[in-house]
């Protein structure tokens, strides 16, 4: 066993300090009948090559996006990532390092993450950030939380066109132990400044929107102002916020972004890392992590884990969440990543985002029977088919096109909307790739 | 020289990336350009790459030394696992693909869920939290939902004191009242108390086994008993299943749920803070309660069930979804490829080189620290401060004297139930050798704290740190949780 | 551009304090006529994820041996390399570091070099090594001049069945001044105990041979010595000496590997590692770097560069060698990777490659027509085919599988030589790939 | 905690791998199975993986700071390189696959071929050689084997006092008598003296461009018209083609052969001492002369040419092989990914900004070192160990010192022509901001140097190192080569 340092002589030799026969005389607080005497049914060890094969046999079962037309977005992101900010997460001193407890051995990951917080709270526009939060949709669920603390209402109120997955985890996170959550359908029409009334503690909305769609936020901000309600903005690509205006400008109160679009793999999933941006008059409201500048005994300059009064491991029942373990390593990731960007890189990144957002759209309206539904967009629109999206992406897929994500899969699938397709486009969107998805469209279609 | 912040290497007209000219294109924006500059500092690669590798050298981490932390389980993070979990045909892949796309995906999660279920001997598993705190929430919510399904969906978690805090924050995310249960002066839950408590009105117990003084709760299938009799559900908390992978199965203990930390058993490297992955399994009577999405598999291959209207039609009354997408798939590759390298012979092992270490430690220490209960611990051992009774010493000190001899600190004042508790968790991964070194440097310390003579060893340690002890009191007073650009001073302005 | 931190205004403020109108100034030591106005005809600098494009163009133009049967060896072999070996080679630490010029602040590399040295003389039996050369031919050409320096003799007898590339070096490096060099066929019947005569410096024999043949090299020690000649043994596959008798135990005076298998990618045929190891009593003939255990001003043990009177940078057209670089990160991955292994693991995994070979060999053995020719061997054997082995190999590729190294590409192509396949097998090789290459080889011939 | 050596970390019974079970075999060795054991020490994964990381932490690097060794062209490495030297498809590839297998290698290594005419302006470049000191063998062999065809094989190569020790190694290696060259005041070659020494028995001259004073050969087009008249080759070192790639081709220069060094130039990472990669660009009068192998390019596809009889047949009188297979492949590809990273327009403004930062740096420290000479330098700055004069402090010391400001000291001693030479590179990758603090550390320890007071925080220097001062004299006289079990006390063995 290649990562067991123990030999069967240091055993004999530490039982025996111990004053103990055997390994079992080690385990005699378990109940006997719970005692495994015979092996598990599973396989031993295997060397590495073995294991790699194993692996390997997995990943050959998949298409991957990066070796086929990809135009998958829906919250997710296929942006490129530098090759440093992979090498330097897998640095042993941040890889292998736990939460930063012992701040005077822990400053390298403490100082990123107060990098991390300031570049979240320029982005959104926010005068605060936390260290992180799982994801995009938990870090939603965690701002209507606090919107509910901080209101002392109960009400949360999700406008339409928020992703469904987001506006799920709104409703299991504040809506579990029996409080209102009115989640609109994502095509609903209702117009969200009409929903917050006197007992709502946010209106949730999303930004771009689930269809892709930029809109001004300031009427909403008023509108939630007005009834004493929160703004809570849901921000699923941040790439965005490179090139649109920032929902901190626009009156928002807390906002809940999605990072996995800058430094952070797909990988199918998760994890990725939730950002969490918020004024600093709700500062002690803030849920997880935060980290703040102080110094230390001899004057220097330094970094703390900070305000964990609010916290489970020091408030326990009284926390004002129950998270622990966070999604640091991505945070760094995202931080490095934006650190190369920096202001003139973001910018250009999302411009060409929107540029080829706009080719592909410029492209697939010049099909016949297919429109963009989005009036104005970052880089990703809904694009109405003549027949069920699904059943087209299923057809794109056999010809090694992912061609989008059919709204069906996360809408409710009656009426109109299973004919939407959503379709996102990046900088590594190709011209050949816009040529097989408007190509393969016209066959399938 | 101090590494500045990015902020204060900021130069505009620098980027540390290239990109394409932006293609002629008209503007789809709908007016809403951000007018004004975000504000980011502006640095070359070389410059990037330099700050974080230089901030990395001010961090200690495992695979520089122990790193004894209990109740955290640092253990070596192989290698292989990080090569795996990038694997193109799996780091790449997007959750939204279609699902005939991602069959092997789909596959390995279920492999996955496989061993969980075989290594717990539970028959469900939800793979979606995000991490353990996640996972509580995710067993909980499975007991309300079932007690709901049943008209019955109760009040109270029962908590023992030495719970971790994440027990009752859990709970009272989840609407429930917590109420503590006292420990014994054995170190474990007082089962009368618990008999006490239990009542109509309480929904679950949360129990961690091995507890967090390390040790394993004797009375659990008796608890399980009495639980099960007062109708609430049994919620184990798996932050320790390390000390018994491969020799004991949680499902022979009467246990409801359990979430397992992959990066504690596992070995998903913990990252400064993460990403985690808290898989729950479940007993056959909260299965049908699971969090969407899940896995289901026929001769058709692999689906994935992502919406509570198509869970409910095949039974399962979800109580919905956790997090954004399926649930930290680089994790699950993380773990299963370190399952397969250890096997079932090797998981068994890292269980009882784990406990075996911890006992060494105890056996070791235990005439010059003061452990805090009797008998063998499991995969950590809890010391209480008596032995630094009248020496001027704390906990605290004790523990920053050991950063100026070159190891991480243990975890300390937790466990809450003992007085300044030390709690050290060697982890299967430490040799002899290694912990011979720390033997007899703690032997050392404790020797130089209780003896007579300077205690600024301890008081004014570390003093070999990147920094020595930092003002916290400042920190949260006056919280700074970001740069702030100089204010022109007003001279200035003229 | 990404990679250059100066700014426009930088350049102009350096410029200024410089005293310079503009960088031309800086450059007026260049006679006009060579002083370029005009940009050459290059590309414009590009973008990340366009570069990587671009190389993988070229990438998916080959066939990797790792997604096809492959039993490609003669000097090079595609062994399993653990994953924490590339990734430790790769800290900052260790792959952006300069020759350890200033041991204070050099020890990681230092240390690494003088365990690396051990590693190398215990496995060749020898008592001293070097800290690397380029590759395993030349260190076999820098052997063969070292016994020039000893021997005070000019001429170099290289026996048959030596690797032809390592002959042309030797030959390149010892005979390009005049001095002879006699270097047998490969296939050459003579008897190398026969060769030596009183003006040869050194014997240069290959162990396991060309033909993987292993083969008692004590009869040959003998010889060379009676002749006052040394006995140098070339090892190209160098995981042989973790089964196999040491060749310092046989009576070698120096003996030059190809270090490649431990820890060094295939990488199509560089950089690889070349390990260099001799008698005490040659200590300060050897060439290229040396590492060396000294204390510090406060007593502590330490390690430098060493002997360096020996090098060119200090003795100049004197120097036993003009080698500078040398393969140091390879050395490292070389270390690491056996430090891994260790005794029991190194054992194991020779065994393995023999099993591997013995099993292939078996195999091929029961196609009619086919002959295994090597009477022993570790994990390399030659095939006699009943056509030329080029037109097999080629034939067979067509079919995906890599079915060895003709030898006519590399000996003359005369004679019966041609027919002859040189059939490699390691760990990673596995029943279905021996199963391909006798299935091929069936329908081939 | 001093990190232990590997062996004195052994354990038999431990390993770092695990490997399957060696299937039951017949075994073929003919009797030659090793008898002893070889001796390594036995470690788990984790003890290795940990050692490594304890000894990479003694160690500077450029990507933790700025790394001014003179004439050894430090700069940044970007990953990307590393990625890409990775690639499968590429750094797997076995030397002798089928050729028709490895058409996208060969096109990469003539596309890198290409590049490298065009940046030199010559029409040859011979790929194999291993690193810069083979390039140097590389190309006085095909001049030597040019002149031996003309039937006029030669005695001398000359070579200014300011080389390389390669250089006069080099010739020596390649059987030529060395004879030196002495420098103007100016730092220089000496045109009278180089004038005088040529003659009919001179193959070749060997000169550096820009030279190892950090100053272009101002005169060299006179040079290469002198040499040619004597019948004889120019060889130009190229190590320091970094200062003037982009706005210079040797090949307009009259030059007849030159090494490249990719790590220099083209930033391949210099790994703590290689591996390298020295391709040779020729003039045509020396193209014949290549060595093999070498790559062929026709409609049908690349080809590769290895054998000395198959050149002969297409009229290339190769002198034969330097190396074992083609080149360094795994350094190609990273100076490819550098070149189109940069483009032509980038690798003009990496000689211009390693110009402008010398220069900048020689403007700033000429008032308090002593530069070396007049006028603009190329990419380095030479100062000489004037300032020092009667202040107690040796160059050596000065170095030292730098290590503890927490900087890597400059070239010391280096080249020989200076007395006391500092020779300081920063490189284009260093930002103005670094160059701005290395400034002013240097004027401060210039100033501490040569004021009054004590000078212990020099000639004992570092203080703050992981190691101080080495006893370099035992080293030598007392070599211990290697680590050696200790020898059992003879009491021991009763």
């Amino acid at each position: 066993m290649r990562y067991l340092p123990l030999t069967a002589d240091d055993r004999s030799a530490m039982l025996a300090r111990i004053g103990a026969g055997s390994i079992d005389d080690l385990y005699v607080d378990v109940p006997e009948a719970a005692r495994l005497t015979a092996p598990l049914d599973l396989p031993d060890h295997r060397s590495e090559f073995e294991v790699e094969r194993e692996i390997a046999a997995f990943a050959g079962r998949n298409l991957s996006p990066g070796t086929a037309p990809s135009f998958l977005g829906a919250g997710a992101y296929r942006h490129h990532i530098p090759a440093s900010v992979d090498h330097l997460i897998q640095r042993s001193e941040f890889l292998t390092s736990y939460t930063p407890y012992q701040p005077e051995i822990s400053q390298g990951t403490l100082q990123a993450l107060f990098e991390f917080q300031t570049q979240v709270a320029l982005l959104t526009g926010m005068e605060v950030a936390n260290a992180s939060m799982y994801d995009g949709a938990t870090a939603l669920g965690e701002a209507a939380l606090m919107a509910k603390r901080i209101t002392k209402r109960h009400k949360v109120v999700v406008a339409p066109a928020v992703h469904p997955h987001y506006a799920e985890v709104v409703r299991t996170l504040c809506g579990f132990t029996g409080d209102p959550v009115l989640v609109c359908d994502t095509g609903d029409g209702a117009d969200p400044a009409a929903l917050p009334d006197d007992e709502t503690a946010c209106l949730v909305v999303q930004y771009p929107d689930l269809y892709g769609q930029v809109r001004d936020l300031r009427p909403l901000a008023e509108a939630a102002h007005k009834a004493g309600a929160l703004l809570v903005v849901a921000v699923t690509e941040v790439v965005a916020l490179g090139l649109v205006t920032a929902p901190g400008d626009m009156g928002a109160d807390v906002v809940a972004c999605e990072g996995q679009s800058i430094g952070v793999p797909l990988s199918y999933g998760g994890p990725h890392v939730g950002l969490f941006a918020t004024r600093q008059k709700f500062l002690r409201q803030i849920p997880g992590r935060l980290c703040g500048e102080t110094i230390d005994q001899d004057g220097r300059r330094g970094y703390v884990l900070t305000l964990s009064a609010r916290e489970q491991h020091i408030r326990r029942e009284k926390a004002t969440s129950n998270i622990c373990t966070n999604a640091g390593l991505c945070a760094l990731a995202f931080c490095i990543h934006l650190s190369l960007l920096g202001e003139a890189g973001l910018r250009k990144l999302a411009e060409l985002n929107h540029a080829r957002a706009v080719q592909t759209a410029e492209a697939l309206e010049a099909i016949d029977g297919v429109t963009v539904e989005t009036s104005a967009f970052f880089n990703e629109f809904a694009l109405r088919l003549p027949r069920p999206a699904a059943e087209v992406v299923e057809a794109m897929a056999v010809r090694g096109v992912l061609a989008g994500v059919p709204l069906s899969r996360l809408a409710p699938r009656e009426g109109g909307q299973q004919d939407i397709l959503l379709v996102a486009a990046t900088e590594l969107t190709q011209d050949s790739d816009i040529q097989a998805l408007v190509e393969g469209l016209k066959e399938v279609l | 020289h101090e590494e500045p912040l990015l902020f204060e290497q900021d130069q505009q007209g620098r980027s540390g990336v290239d990109l394409p000219e932006v293609p002629r294109h008209k503007t789809r924006l709908g007016g809403m350009e951000r007018k004004a500059p975000i504000g980011l500092p502006g640095l070359s690669e070389p410059q990037v790459v330099r700050h974080f590798v230089r901030l990395s050298q001010t961090n200690y981490a495992i695979d520089a030394g122990i790193y004894p932390l209990g109740s955290c389980t640092m253990k070596h993070n192989p290698r292989l696992n990080e090569k795996m979990a990038r694997m193109p045909g799996l780091g790449d892949l997007h959750p939204l693909q279609p699902v005939s796309t991602v069959q092997g995906a789909l596959a390995l999660i279920e492999s996955l869920a496989d061993w969980l279920r075989t290594l717990t001997g539970m028959p469900a598993v939800a793979m979606s939290p995000a991490a353990g705190a996640q996972g509580e929430l995710c067993g909980l919510m499975a007991i309300r939902a079932a007690l709901t399904a049943a008209g019955d969906p109760r009040k109270k978690v029962l908590v023992p004191e030495s719970a971790h805090g994440t027990n009752p924050a859990t709970a009272v995310q989840c609407g429930y009242a917590v109420e503590a249960i006292p420990s014994t002066d054995d170190g474990r839950m007082d089962l009368a108390a618990l008999e006490a408590a239990l009542g109509p009105d309480v929904a679950a117990i949360m129990l961690t086994n091995p507890n967090t003084c390390g040790l394993f709760e004797r009375d659990i299938v008796k608890v399980a008993e009495l639980v099960h009799k007062a109708g609430a559900y049994f919620y184990c908390d798996g932050a320790n299943f390390n000390a018994i992978v491969g020799r004991v199965r949680p499902g022979d203990l009467g246990i409801d749920a359990m979430h397992i930390n992959l990066h504690k058993t596992f070995s998903t490297p913990h990252g400064g803070g993460g990403p985690g992955s808290g898989p729950v399994v479940f007993s056959e009577p909260l299965a049908p309660f699971v969090p969407v999405p899940y896995i289901r598999h026929d001769s058709a291959g692999f689906h994935l069930v992502e919406r509570q209207d198509d869970a409910e039609e095949e039974g399962i009354h979800s109580f919905g979804r956790l997090k954004g997408f399926h649930g930290q798939m680089g994790m699950f590759i993380r773990a299963l490829t370190y399952m397969l390298s250890h096997g079932g012979d090797g998981l068994r092992q890292v269980a009882e080189d784990a406990v075996l270490n911890a006992n060494y430690l105890l056996a070791s220490l235990q005439d010059v620290l003061s452990p805090a209960y009797d008998g063998p611990c499991m995969h950590e051992a809890l010391f209480d401060d008596s032995f630094l009774k009248d020496s001027g010493v704390e906990t605290l000190d004790f523990a920053k004297a050991m950063i100026d001899e070159g190891f991480h600190p243990m975890t300390i004042y937790f466990p809450l139930v003992v007085h300044g508790a030390l709690l050290i968790e060697p982890t299967e991964t430490e040799s002899k050798e290694t912990l011979d070194r720390f033997i007899a440097t703690m032997r050392a310390l404790a020797q130089a704290a209780t003896g007579e003579g300077d205690k600024t060893r301890f008081t004014a340690a570390p003093r070999l740190a990147p920094r020595r002890r930092l003002d916290e009191t400042q920190a949260a007073r006056k919280p700074r949780l970001r740069w702030q650009p100089e204010t022109a001073p007003a001279e200035a302005a003229e």
